[in-house]
């Protein structure tokens, strides 16, 4: 991989993710059975095969992203649809050019972030995805290198993940079982651990 | 394990459970682009519409109370999941009108994130609309934040108020006042005996011993409850679940209230009129006049066997819209 | 093990069901001798009454239909067990007139043997009584001898029709013309997916293995169905049983039909819609037109999951009965 | 026990029959189960208990027979209250002394025969009651004592009520089930076997 992030690299990792999330598919909705309604792996399965169906057309990159954008909030899969359609939507808004540096990708996710947060009050140490996403475009910060940012995102992801184990959820479905909820990792830190890793390796 | 229950492809069944819907009752309700279920006879323009949304798997609600004197639409998500913002916006701009729109939203974040977007989306192409948000869920107490405080099936007789209001030719404002008014003034507390199959996975939601049930888990079989306790007489239970709606809502001698005791799906209607008496008579001796009532499924949680109290402060006028006519499949009054 | 039900000392079931509900809708319906559930608003002595018996336990059945445009009076016996003879005499004595009293019989052995001693102990009091006995259940075949044909959901819809055609005016030869003309024409088969426990016993009422239902068993989970079979999807379960019940009443293209999807318990909303859709289509298939329909809880057996699917033939006549206003607290039609 | 029976020597075998009934009401309920809804014993012991208290009072012997019918019959328990207060119906009907001898107990046991055959048309070999009445009142025919008369009534409605294992059911609930009653004892003809049995040693 060169480094610089095309539309359709972008798209590659969108696949991959994808195929990624269809191998996890019972044990997300195992995490999300343990605090919330068991779901989770079901619908952010029909969320990423939504983005990956619109990530393919003809569109520019700044376009892709809206309408990868739109049609995850159209999905209908509750809360997953709004949040992560406005992260990709959010995205869309700080591209626009069709090859992007590591500096550009890092503000690329950044303005992702600030899309979600539009939606989402959740904080770090609130149990959600924001525990892996978060953390995942913090490590994209100062890189050059656009493998090594997308690596450094997977492993940040992935501990935080990990971290949400310890958390009580203040968020979602799981924030009704309160203390209940230690001990399970949140599922949606784990969709996007599964996310960056793909990302990663694609 | 096979589920027992009669589907088809489980991924079919959000349409399929709307077309039948909609094919039982063709003189009363509509279904349009897929998941929006309309008034067959939409009322005339001038007067404000009522919208709402909310997953499947609730039967009878929300759809089921779509009609005269009721909803305008119901916009419909998949079994148990908000619909999303866009589909909600479709619902708007269909029913986009100069008297203007109240989108109901029931405080389950799903709802609230695309309900939120719609009105966004809404607002940028000049649509008129407001919402209001019921949370009258008392289980986690009512000093809980908002956030805490599930909206469950008061949004039924909520829905019935700003529909008859709405009706009877009330401005925007109006309706949204008054309906204010009926939020800040109902409770509900649901009870858990057993849980049930998410219909799409045949999985379990959560699970509760044989010998025991739950007070004020949500509408999903989350909890939020007080955990699992052993097992109450229909009395004590309805006591227990009574006094702390009445304190919630502080009513008190000489006030007329709503009442109602409304199925989560197995539990027998048997069962709710047992439930039922006891509550009357609990309010009776605090000098509570049960002005209007209903005892029936009205949002269910599938098989979950258990219910929800309801208990509704009214005065004359909220009094008058509960009981106006109205001709919704599963709300027909004369 | 612990039932999972909210009771209190199960000798006092139906007493206590009986009073919540009647507390429920007490604008509508009112409790008379303990187990009479009788118009709140007593309609014109110039006027055919109509009066049905049955046991408890199968809410909203068979008392909730009592009331205006319906039922006079319902007596009640308890879970389950025909109300005594004496206390059937009591009703007919309470509603006796000159206009003539219709007494609606479920071919069931306990409804009928009490309804018959009613029957002879009112006609030695001089009081005018016919009775009209259902027995539309198709499973045993409907070259079955009538004892084996017992008397489902169906009686519901009959008593709409007799209700209204007595409200109207009708003599009681005409009104019972009327509602035998539909008793000849209706059919009803039930399918069971789970069968119930018996609330006063705690015990399981029969049973089905895992992945079984059966077609045919009755309303108490007594037999007399085609034995377990392994479960079906919702389309292939409406389609067998909508055509045996298009062929036992010999429906054909042109004709109208009342089709209803009567929930026994625990089978959510959601499955009815599904399998109404299904049925709809197939009679639609057929050239047959669906003029009136229900999916609903109307004659449950406990937190049994599985249905009742009726099928009625109707002539414009019977149409207007079933779609003249009521006022029953489960069936409201404006 | 003299060799007339009188109202209140019936009234201390009904008492009797009330006691048996009362020791078998599991048993009762569990071979109504099998073939039925499982409440014959809950109801039999209603109806028994209901003729024990109509049975007390200080009415003349056809009196309390009238009495016995008409309580049985407003017990409402389903079919057993109609079939089994016209039982007792019809035997007021052929009482019209205060003392019996063993033909006229027989004949009052006809007339009860006759009574419930106003209501029922089961057979012998139809596995109901009837297959433990019908056997008992014959076998009272030409005794002259009458504790003779009551232990040929109780034996012979021991053996109707055991062949009624081989029968398939053809009234009541029990007949929906067809060919898959065999090899269950009826519930009614067991609750009359103990009645008869228990009129037998009172
Ligand atoms: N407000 C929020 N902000 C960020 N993430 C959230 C929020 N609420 C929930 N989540 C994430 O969503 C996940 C649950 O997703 P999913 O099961 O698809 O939705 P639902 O709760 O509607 O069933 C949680 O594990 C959590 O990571
Ligand atoms: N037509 C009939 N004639 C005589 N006995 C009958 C008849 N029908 C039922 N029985 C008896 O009644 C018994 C069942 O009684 P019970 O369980 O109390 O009534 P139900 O069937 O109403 O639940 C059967 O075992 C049978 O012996
Ligand atoms: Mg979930
Ligand atoms: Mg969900
Ligand atoms: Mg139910
Ligand atoms: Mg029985």
């Amino acid at each position: 991989m060169s480094n610089s992030l095309t539309k359709s690299d972008f798209a590659a990792k969108i696949s991959a993710a994808k195929k990624k999330i269809e191998e996890n598919l019972e044990e997300l909705n195992k995490l999300d059975a343990a605090t919330g309604d068991g779901d989770h792996g079901t619908s952010i399965k029909r969320v990423i095969e939504a983005a990956d169906t619109a990530a393919q057309g003809d569109a520019s990159f700044k376009d892709m992203l809206t309408n990868v954008g739109m049609a995850v909030m159209s999905v209908g899969v509750g809360s997953a649809g709004p949040l992560i359609g406005s992260f990709f939507m959010g995205m869309g808004d700080a591209v626009d050019s069709e090859e992007l540096d590591a500096a550009q990708v890092a503000a690329m996710f950044h303005a992702g972030v600030a899309g979600l947060q539009k939606y989402s009050k959740a904080q770090i140490g609130d149990k959600t995805m924001m525990d892996a996403i978060l953390p995942a475009v913090e490590a994209m910060d100062g890189k050059v290198d656009i493998p090594v940012l997308f690596s450094a995102a997977a492993e940040a992801a992935a501990s935080g993940a990990e971290a949400t184990r310890q958390m009580t959820a203040k968020f979602g479905r799981a924030r009704n079982l309160g203390e209940r909820t230690k001990g399970h990792m949140d599922a949606g830190a784990r969709s996007f651990s599964l996310i960056f890793a793909a990302f990663a390796e694609a | 394990m096979v589920m027992k229950k009669f589907l088809n492809d489980p991924n079919d069944l959000t349409p399929e459970l709307l077309e039948g819907y909609c094919l039982a009752y063709p003189d009363k309700v509509k279904l349009v682009n897929d998941k929006i279920v309309m008034r067959a006879n939409p009322k005339d323009e001038s007067k404000v519409a009522v919208v709402t949304l909310g997953g499947a798997g609730h039967e009878p609600a929300l759809s089921g109370y779509v009609g005269d004197g009721l909803l305008d639409a119901s916009v419909v998500g998949d079994i148990f999941a908000a619909p999303p913002g866009p589909k909600v916006l479709e619902a708007l701009k269909l029913l986009n009108r100069d008297a203007g729109i109240l989108l109901i939203i029931l405080n389950h974040q799903g709802d609230v994130l695309n309900g939120n977007m719609a009105l966004d989306l809404a607002e940028r192409e000049g649509i008129k609309v407001k919402s209001i948000l019921t949370h009258e869920d008392i289980a986690p107490g009512t000093a809980a934040p908002i956030e805490d405080r599930r909206g469950l099936g008061g949004c039924i007789p909520l829905a019935k108020i700003a529909g008859a209001a709405a009706d009877a030719g009330k401005s925007l404002d109006e309706v949204l006042e008054i309906a204010e008014r009926f939020n800040n003034q109902m409770a509900t507390l649901a009870v858990t005996m057993k849980t049930a199959t998410a219909p799409q996975s045949g999985e379990y939601i959560s699970s509760l011993p044989d010998d025991m049930m739950e007070i004020g888990m949500g509408q999903h079989g989350e909890g939020g409850g007080t955990g699992p306790q052993k097992i109450m007489t229909a009395d004590e239970t309805a006591e227990t679940m009574v006094k702390k709606l009445a304190a919630a809502i502080d009513v008190k001698s000489g006030d007329q209230a709503m009442l109602i005791v409304n199925g989560s799906g197995a539990t027998t209607l048997m069962e709710m009129f047992i439930v039922f008496r006891k509550a009357y008579k609990v309010l009776e001796e605090m000098g509570v006049k049960v002005a209007i009532s209903r005892c029936e499924e009205m949002l269910t949680v599938q098989e979950a066997a258990g219910f929800q109290m309801f208990l509704g402060k009214v005065d004359d006028e909220l009094l008058g819209y509960l009981q106006a006519p109205s001709n919704a499949p599963y709300w027909v009054t004369q």
